[in-house]
């Protein structure tokens, strides 16, 4: 066990080392063949310790952080949730690095890429394995590393290299809450285990749990995009699609969902903490398919709906439903990864453009694009029997058989989202792959764009390479839902299999109620098909696109910014943190720190100059000056002795 | 003691007191200054012959012999100064020799 | 008067002997041998006074030739050496020839000898008064500069009053006292419960002048004009030995008047004066000899702290600085010497670039800024350190910061100095007139003393320790 | 050779350097390898200390927790001693400033054309004041290496400095002169007062740290030598040097100043400041809380505003600097190691970073920010090191910068939450200076006028191993801990810090 | 008797170094000065220091007074007119000083406190036997001294 861990984690790394130090210097087909190798060769070891896993592991490879009693070391924790996160991480990768050969195909910075391509692999493994939390937060850090670099990765455009480093900024905001909470551990556990942590929940004053498991959501904000902190995940859109997959849709993204079920056994004793963690993620979901109605480029409402995704998996820890959280995490992985997979085979055949209401017919033209990319579909709006379905479902579920007033009306907004979901799934679809190709290229509203590249007889055509990743996504989403089938239908795989995962909720739905839900939530996601057919089909698709080339109306535009959220913070946060670090150095640090010496010295200068002017150049002002120190003199002596 | 010896010493106390006045206010003229000084040091040399007196021993007197060959002197090379200087600057008023100030 | 009296005034013999035949053989070859006869001179009677008397000394005529005198003997005839040996080229571009100067220059460290080895207030004040005599002479002997002549007359009136001063003093010291003897009357005037009114008059009197020798506050008007005026050898002279003398003078009386509560308050103020006025004076000056003369000032403050915190070893830290200071002063005011030969060289900036093109010269007048301001490992630190650690030793915890803050004030000037030779621009040609051989051996080895001071100072140490009564 | 003679050949042997370089002073061609020869030689010698030392310090010695020591009356009178003692501590920062020193060496070996010797002579004779720092355990001795190491910086900034190096080269020597007089007094003072109650006058730090002291002098005393240390660190608000005197500074200059002047400091903090007056720093505990805090957040917030990139990395300075004060402030063995960690850390990596700098206003002589752009594309190699240098700056985890910040913060925690949880905002606001940095000058398009050049395989191979060493401190710091954990757990053990 | 002469004295001196200082005629001035050490020598014959006396009345009233005389007629200053003399400017920072000095010391002076009731006169054996055995250091320092102002006087007295 300790040879695969070892192994998952060292591939990775040495491709990515490989590459960063060589890369440049290898053949093109040698780098990435040595990328893909790496990331697949770690897939490989990861089914290996599937296999063969028996029980939770410990393995401790040296030591990192060590310092009287605060013991870090890189050690590896290896049980169910690792274990499925592995793999899924592992195969999703594998999946992206073969289709980023093509995707990539004409960048000549191929090196950079997958050498940050693999490094994030390694991080978002070390994440997921890791025992003890500084270890999990070198992870955790290390993917928002790579996600930093990687949207950036065309760093020309300086609008890349800002949305990169906007979403470092927020991501490391939720690290600061992240890291609050794990020191904090340490001072009250006396160690930073992991395993041991949640050892001694009990031990832990309630009151403390409550406030942790507060930080521990917040740092789960910032990487998953939950509310508040979820403005850098459209902008990472600016990324390279398969980053967006990967990183920003399959992996990255959940790990926030990964680290409050990690620490479930811990936080989940606070009630406090849990009914936060389902606002949030209730919140999240609902205001995230909002803003997905209205988007007009392709990937950014992919990422809102991937923020909604995650709002459910959120609202699924906390309603204390892990497995299911973990559940719609893995499928919602694959599903998402197929769509932002299937979005960037259209953006490459449409030669990166990106606007949905410049798009159409593509059904015919892109067929093995279309048929996975409606299979994801499915899955994301809920159609029953996906996989989609249902994990989805059983969050849903979940927050229902919570009860009470919170727990119900996040129900009540969850479904409604589900409508959203459904609603804006299918308005990509029929924008996208439905309707007549256009002829007439409306002019996108403010930006001239004189040509579309896919008139004029260029070819629209995706890579098959790229086309044939689809597939086995395509078929995991749909099928997903096997991993875990409700009672009803047999036994659930992952429940049993996470069941080690200690506070997991059990609590255990009739098979009637879950039926009754599951059809709930199955005609929610029809009618949310059949008003994006009513709405987006045909004539009136063809009278929308008409419209759009006009501004927007204010609802939409207000979904379209997400709420202005953006805009809010950059006038509350960004705006007064620039003018404030220009006031303090100039005003404060050059005016008061610097120049208060600056006088002071003068001072001393000019009460020097003012001395030095005593000294006049006429002797009787010297003789007068002795004599008045003589007078001084006798007459202190004078005063002593009488 | 044919006077108290505190009698004495105010009356060396005024000369020596009226020697520094003249040397402060003639600063327009160093020949002033020199004999400002010249009482002060008489002053000195009174307080010296005083005491002698006062102890009965001899070495006030010596003292009182010594200033006064010293102030010999002091004097002579002094006025030699002022020669000196006033062949260059045709001044003898002290405060015109300012030309190093600050 | 016995062979073994004899024996022991040698080097006064010497310094005076000296001095004469130099004006004889000036007489008969004029301007030949003077500074050879006098360097002689001075060795010959600095190596006297370092050998141990041969017989147990009583006072002499009014002399007496204590270890401690032996030491300030030594120590003030070495420093004549350095100065004749300093201004033989200096003086020769100046064209002050003739036999006067480095008479005159043995008759100065004859009255310092003398000051240093008096045991009666008598002898102590004619060696004083000679010694100041002798650096009137000094001050006005370029008469190629107006400004020479000037600072003489300044230093003559100014020099003239405190003779007045310290004579009144002394005679009033004398008249409540009954005796001109030192242990005496310091016994008799300082210590004896309240004090005898008339000897403190005379203490009075007595301080206003010998702050004038050492130019304490606020009797130091005089120095910056007469350090600008005067000679650069000469100034290293007059502000190393005068005052080292006057240090000596001091540490005689003091000492022996221990517990005197009268003088401390006054002691205090000149000390606090001295520091501060002096410093911040000297900052912003562009003159570098006014500005080594506000720094001579300042540091006299420093020794005036010392003095004052005797009970805590501030006698052995004002000896010692003392010895220090002269090192320091003679590698500043020689190296300003050296680098002056072609012309008076005193505005600030025009010492551009001299640490490239003259840069023995340039070096060692930095060494001897970083010397006076106190930095490690020169004399001046371990000096510094002394003094600092007497008066917190006897308590002056005030007095002390307000010293080290103004220590610290005084480091923007000395290295203004530095600025000037290393950091800005070179405007002045590499000169490829080096400084002779006799100036680069005294600078030398000053530079050598100041810096093994600076480093090991425990011998040294030991030696003043010993020395002192 | 008997092995307390190693120490001070450790202290004297780059002075020995100087005097080798006066026969060839006119011929840099020959001065410059010999002064590279000599840093060498010092860098093997302290490797091989570090080699050589065991796992732990013999028992039973007179200084517990020292492997090595020298000890020799010096001024009797005073009882002043030569005494030089060599723990993990001490090594730890003898081995960053002999490699420090030789990679400044190599980093201005074009850089300096006038005066190269000089140059050189000065490098060395500083890195004996800054070595005789770090090993004194005599105050006095301690007090005049303290000193000594400020000239050469002097002249280094004032001769081969840019824009107002006089003035940076004035105000950085007095600034810290005027703070070390104070504690000159100070020192003295804890001579006399511990004189006065033990009857043995000396300064041997071992002996003065037992000295009872009454609490309103001790506080007095405690607050002298905290400002000269504090000066030195910086600390918010004597910080005002800093950004001067490096931003003026040569490479070199910059180099040695940020990767080891500094440190000396702290390191005077957590050698004497603090274990000599355990109780008038706990007094001031809060202040130092409060400093420390404000200079991580502080610092880095002026460091967004900068246009002057070295500049920049002279306020993330501050910023740095602000955790070790933290950490110290907090007095845990965590915390502590900590902070030993991150002035290591701090000097590689800020270091470095100053180097980078250099190597461009060198090619392109600006350093302005927004003179630069898309290095990425035009100086890959440039970039990549300067990317990597600036990720490990802003604590990324993996590389060296994060493991000395997280362990300060984890130990500082136990002492004051507020405070830990205060200077953890540090990370996010170091982030924001340090991402703009990159993007400015690494990303979007190319704005520098004249084409550069990209590293030279000797920048090249001294970068690569400043990498490998942060890289290294990152992945593996455990020697290093290893190495400071006797000495930190004897000093914070010997004035009761809480575990 | 002595007594009386004394304060007769006194009052001479006084008022005659008073005119001295304040007079505009140099000349003059000299001349009450020379009053003035006329009276002091006898002062000084009256507290026993006949030798003094007499030295005062040949070397200052005589050798020293006549110097200045010489200097002021060789260079000529004997015009009051010429040489701007005090003002009122000059003489109450003189005044103030010279007053609080004397204050001080004649508070200091007044103080009684022990001592000797006085000593009887000194004759000029032991005023001899005293100068040279005690002091004979003293005298060759003197006699240096005084060779030196000759020497000074002289350098700077030539004419290049």
């Amino acid at each position: 066990m300790r040879l695969y861990l070892s192994f998952i984690l060292l591939l990775p790394l040495l491709g990515g080392i490989v590459n960063t130090v060589a890369g440049r210097l290898l053949p093109r087909r040698l780098a990435e063949w040595l990328a893909c190798t790496a990331v697949a060769a770690s897939f490989g070891f990861a089914l290996a310790a599937f296999l063969s896993y028996r029980t939770p592991v410990t393995v401790e490879l040296f030591r990192w952080l060590t310092a009287f009693d605060f013991q870090a070391p890189v050690a590896l924790y290896y049980d169910p949730l690792a274990a499925v996160m592995c793999l899924m991480v592992t195969f999703v990768s594998t999946l992206i690095h073969v289709y980023s050969v093509a995707y990539m195909a004409e960048e000549e910075d191929y090196a950079r890429f997958f050498a940050l391509l693999n490094l994030f692999v390694f991080a978002m493994l070390t994440l997921v394995l890791a025992e003890n939390l500084p270890l999990l937060y070198l992870g955790w850090e290390g993917v928002g590393f790579c996600s930093y670099a990687l949207i950036g990765f065309w760093y020309r455009d300086e609008k890349n290299a800002t949305a990169g480093r906007k979403a470092f900024i927020v991501t490391r905001i939720g690290d600061f809450a992240f890291g609050i909470a794990v020191i904090w551990l340490f001072r009250m556990c006396g160690t930073i285990s992991i395993t041991q942590i949640n050892g001694m929940g009990t031990a832990v004053p309630a009151g403390a749990i409550t406030l942790l498991g507060l930080l521990f959501l917040v740092g789960a904000m910032g990487k998953s995009a939950q509310v508040p902190l979820m403005v850098w995940l459209p902008d990472a859109m600016a990324g390279p699609t398969p980053v967006s997959a990967l990183i920003h849709a399959a992996t990255m993204v959940t790990a926030g969902v990964y680290l409050l079920a990690r620490m479930f056994p811990l936080i989940g004793s606070s009630a406090t903490a849990l009914a936060a963690i389902a606002v949030t993620g209730g919140v999240t979901a609902f205001y995230a398919a909002t803003c997905a109605l209205a988007q007009r480029d392709l990937k950014r409402a992919l990422a809102y709906s991937t923020i909604s995704q995650i709002g459910y998996m959120v609202l699924g820890v906390g309603c204390g439903a892990v497995t299911a959280a973990t559940f719609h995490l893995l499928v919602h992985a694959f599903f998402k990864a197929l769509l932002f997979l299937g979005a960037g085979c259209v953006i490459a055949a449409m030669h990166h453009e990106q606007d949905i209401f410049r798009m159409g017919g593509l059904a015919r033209r892109l067929p093995l694009t279309f048929w996975p990319f409606l299979a994801g579909s499915a899955c994301l709006a809920g159609f029953p029997f996906t996989g989609g379905f249902f994990s989805k479902d059983s969050i849903l579920a979940a927050a229902w058989l919570k009860g009470g007033a919170l727990y119900g009306s996040l129900y009540l907004l969850g479904m409604v989202t589900a409508l959203l979901t459904a609603i804006y799934t299918f308005r990509l679809v029929y924008l996208v792959f439905a309707g007549p190709p256009l002829t007439v290229p409306p002019p996108l509203m403010g930006t001239p764009t004189p040509t579309l590249p896919h008139q004029g007889g260029g070819s629209i055509e995706a890579p098959r390479l790229m086309e044939a990743m689809l597939i086995p996504l395509a078929l995991l989403g749909l099928c997903g839902g096997v991993l875990n089938l409700p009672a009803y239908l047999g036994e659930g795989w992952l429940a049993g299999f996470l069941a080690p995962v200690p506070g997991d909720g059990n609590m255990e739905a009739s098979s009637g109620l879950e039926m009754v839900l599951q059809g709930i939530a199955g005609v929610v996601a029809l009618i949310g098909l059949a008003i994006a057919h009513v709405r987006y089909s045909g004539e009136r698709r063809a009278r929308l696109i008409e419209a759009a080339v006009g501004p927007p109306s204010a609802m939409v535009a207000f979904f379209q910014n997400g709420w202005y959220v953006d805009a809010l913070y950059r006038f509350l946060f960004v705006r007064p943190y620039e003018a404030l670090a220009r006031f303090f150095w100039t005003r404060v640090d050059e005016g008061v720190v610097d120049d208060s010496l600056d006088r002071f010295a003068a001072l001393l200068g000019a009460t020097g100059q003012g001395l030095g002017r005593w000294t006049n150049g006429r002797v009787s002002v010297y003789i007068l000056s002795l004599a008045a120190g003589a007078a001084l003199l006798l007459a202190y002596l004078a005063w002593v002795v009488l | 003691m044919i006077v108290p010896l505190a009698h004495v010493l105010i009356l060396a106390g005024i000369i020596f007191a009226l020697g520094l006045a003249c040397v402060i206010a003639w600063r327009t003229n160093v020949i002033m200054m020199l004999i400002g000084i010249e009482i002060m040091l008489n002053a000195a040399m009174l307080v010296a012959v005083g005491g002698s007196r006062l102890w009965g021993a001899t070495d006030g007197q010596v003292f009182a012999l010594m200033i006064m060959a010293m102030t010999s002197a002091e004097v002579s090379l002094a006025l030699a100064l002022v020669v000196y200087l006033h062949r260059r600057k045709k001044t003898v008023n002290a405060d015109e020799f300012d030309s190093m100030k600050g | 008067m016995s062979a073994a009296d004899l024996w022991a005034v040698v080097p006064l013999l010497i310094l005076s002997c000296g001095s004469l035949l130099i004006l004889l053989q000036g007489a008969v070859v004029p301007g030949r041998y003077g500074t050879a006869i006098g360097v002689v001179a001075t060795l010959v009677a600095t190596l006297w006074a370092c050998q141990p008397p041969v017989a147990p000394t009583a006072p002499v005529l009014g002399i007496a030739t204590t270890p401690f005198a032996r030491f300030f003997t030594a120590v003030l005839a070495l420093t004549a050496t350095a100065v004749l040996l300093l201004s033989h080229h200096y003086n020769r571009h100046r064209e002050i020839t003739g036999e006067e100067y480095p008479a005159t220059v043995l008759f100065a460290t004859f009255g310092m000898a003398i000051v240093a080895s008096a045991v009666n207030l008598l002898t102590l004040f004619l060696g004083l008064e000679a010694l100041t005599f002798a650096f009137y002479i000094l001050v006005a002997i370029d008469r190629n500069r107006p400004a020479s002549g000037e600072a003489g007359l300044k230093y003559l009136l100014l020099g003239a009053i405190s003779a007045a001063f310290v004579g009144f003093g002394i005679a009033l010291i004398y008249t409540g006292t009954g005796t001109l003897g030192i242990a005496q009357a310091m016994q008799g005037s300082l210590t004896a419960g309240n004090g005898n009114p008339i000897a403190l008059a005379g203490w009075g009197f007595l301080l206003t002048g010998l702050a004038f020798k050492i130019s304490l506050v606020p009797a130091h008007l005089w120095t910056p004009d007469v350090y600008e005026g005067g000679p650069a050898p000469v100034i290293a002279f007059l502000s190393t030995a005068s005052k080292v003398a006057t240090i000596a003078l001091l540490l005689l009386l003091l000492p022996a008047a221990r517990g005197a509560l009268f003088l401390h308050l006054p002691l205090w103020w000149l000390a606090l004066l001295s520091m501060t006025v002096g410093n911040l004076a000297a900052l912003l000056q562009k003159n570098i000899k006014r500005m080594l003369a506000y720094s001579a000032i300042g540091q006299m403050g420093y020794v005036t702290l010392a003095l004052l915190s005797g009970n805590g070893g501030g006698y052995e830290a004002a000896a010692f600085y003392a010895v220090a200071y002269t090192g320091m002063n003679l590698l500043a005011f020689g190296s300003v010497a050296s680098l002056s030969r072609g012309g008076e060289v005193n505005i600030a900036e025009d010492y551009r670039g001299f640490g490239f093109t003259r840069p023995f010269a340039g070096g060692i007048l930095a060494l001897a800024m970083l010397a006076l301001a106190g930095i490690p490992p020169t004399a001046g630190f371990v000096g510094k350190f002394l003094i600092f650690a007497a008066a917190l030793r006897s308590g002056e915890v005030s007095l002390a910061i307000v010293g080290i803050l103004s220590a610290a004030v005084s480091i923007y000037f000395y290295l203004q100095v530095a600025v000037n030779l290393y950091l800005q621009p070179v405007e002045t040609p590499s000169d490829h007139n080096p400084a002779s051989l006799p100036e680069t051996a005294t600078l030398g080895l000053a530079a050598v003393i100041v810096v093994f001071l600076g480093v090991f100072p425990a011998p040294f140490l030991d030696l003043i320790a010993g020395i002192l009564p | 050779m008997p092995a307390e003679m190693l120490l001070t050949v450790l202290i004297f042997l780059p002075l020995a350097g100087c005097l080798l370089l006066v026969p060839v002073w006119n011929r840099p061609h020959l001065s410059r390898p010999l002064a590279l020869g000599v840093a060498f030689l010092e860098l093997a010698l302290a490797g091989w200390l570090y080699a050589a030392a065991p796992p732990a310090a013999p028992g039973g010695t007179p200084l517990p927790g020292f492997f090595l020591w020298a000890d020799h009356p010096w001024i009797g009178r005073f009882g002043i001693r030569y005494t030089l003692g060599l723990d993990g501590l001490s090594l730890a920062m003898v081995l960053l400033t002999a490699f420090i020193t030789a990679v400044a060496m190599v980093v201005s070996w074009r850089a300096i054309t006038e005066r190269v010797t000089l140059h050189y002579f000065l490098i060395l004779f500083m890195e004996t004041g800054i070595m005789g720092v770090f090993l004194s355990l005599d105050l006095f001795l301690f007090y005049l290496f303290w000193e000594v190491m400020l000239i050469p910086m002097f002249l280094l900034i004032g001769i081969w400095g840019h824009g107002r190096r006089i003035y940076s080269a004035v105000k950085f020597f007095l600034y810290t002169l005027a703070g070390s007089l104070l504690m000159l007094l100070a020192i003295i003072g804890l001579y006399l007062i511990h004189g006065a109650a033990s009857g043995v006058d000396t300064f041997a730090l071992p002996a003065l740290v037992h000295t009872p002291i009454a609490p309103a002098t001790a506080l007095w005393l405690f607050a002298a030598f905290l400002l000269a240390f504090a000066i030195k660190v910086p600390v918010f608000p004597l910080h005002t040097w800093l950004p001067d005197a490096h931003t003026d500074a040569p490479t070199a200059g910059s180099v040695i100043l940020a990767a080891l002047l500094l440190k000396t400091g702290a390191y005077g903090l957590i050698r004497i400041g603090i274990p000599v007056f355990p109780e008038a720093a706990r007094t001031l505990t809060p202040l130092l809380y409060a400093l420390g805090v404000i200079g991580i957040v502080y610092g880095s917030w002026v460091a967004f505003a900068q246009t002057d990139m070295k500049r920049l990395v002279a306020y993330s300075s501050v910023g740095h600097m602000g955790f070790v004060v933290l950490g110290i402030a907090a007095w845990t063995p965590v915390s502590v190691s900590g902070s030993v960690i991150q002035m290591v850390n701090h000097g590689i990596t800020t270091g470095a970073l100053f180097a980078l700098v250099g190597i461009l206003d060198e090619r392109a002589h600006t350093r302005e920010i927004a003179a630069f752009g898309g290095l990425w594309g035009q100086v890959p190699l440039y970039a990549f090191f300067f990317f990597l240098f600036s990720l490990a700056s802003l604590g990324l985890p993996g590389l060296n910068n994060f493991v000395g910040e997280f362990l300060v913060l984890t130990g500082v925690f136990r002492a004051s939450p507020t405070a830990a949880c205060l200077a953890f905002t540090g990370i996010v606001v170091t982030l924001v200076y340090m991402l703009r940095l990159m993007q400015e000058v690494l990303f979007v398009t190319e704005r520098s006028p004249m084409p550069l050049a990209d590293l030279t395989p000797r920048e090249g191979a001294v970068l690569a191993v400043l990498a490998l060493v942060a890289i290294t401190l990152g992945v593996y710091p455990a020697p290093l801990l290893d190495l400071v954990r006797e000495p930190v757990a004897l000093l914070t053990a010997a004035t009761g810090g809480t575990p | 008797m002595e007594q009386i002469i004394f304060y007769i004295l006194a009052a001479i001196i006084v008022i005659a170094t008073l005119f001295a200082i304040t007079e505009r005629h140099t000349v003059h001035a000299i001349v009450y000065l020379v009053t003035s050490f006329f009276a002091l020598a006898v002062i000084f014959y009256l507290l026993g220091a006949p030798l003094v006396a007499v030295f005062e009345v040949i070397i200052y009233a005589g050798a020293i007074m006549v110097l200045f005389l010489f200097v002021i007629m060789m260079l000529d200053l004997g015009h009051p007119e010429k040489v701007s003399s005090p003002g009122w400017r000059d003489w109450w920072p003189a005044t103030l000083l010279g007053g609080v000095l004397l204050a001080a010391t004649v508070l200091l002076l007044t103080v009684p406190h022990a001592g000797p009731a006085g000593g009887g006169a000194i004759g000029v054996r032991d005023f001899a036997r005293a100068l040279f055995r005690q002091y004979g250091i003293a005298v060759e320092v003197i006699s240096m001294q005084l060779l030196f102002a000759l020497v000074g006087a002289l350098y700077l007295g030539r004419r290049r």
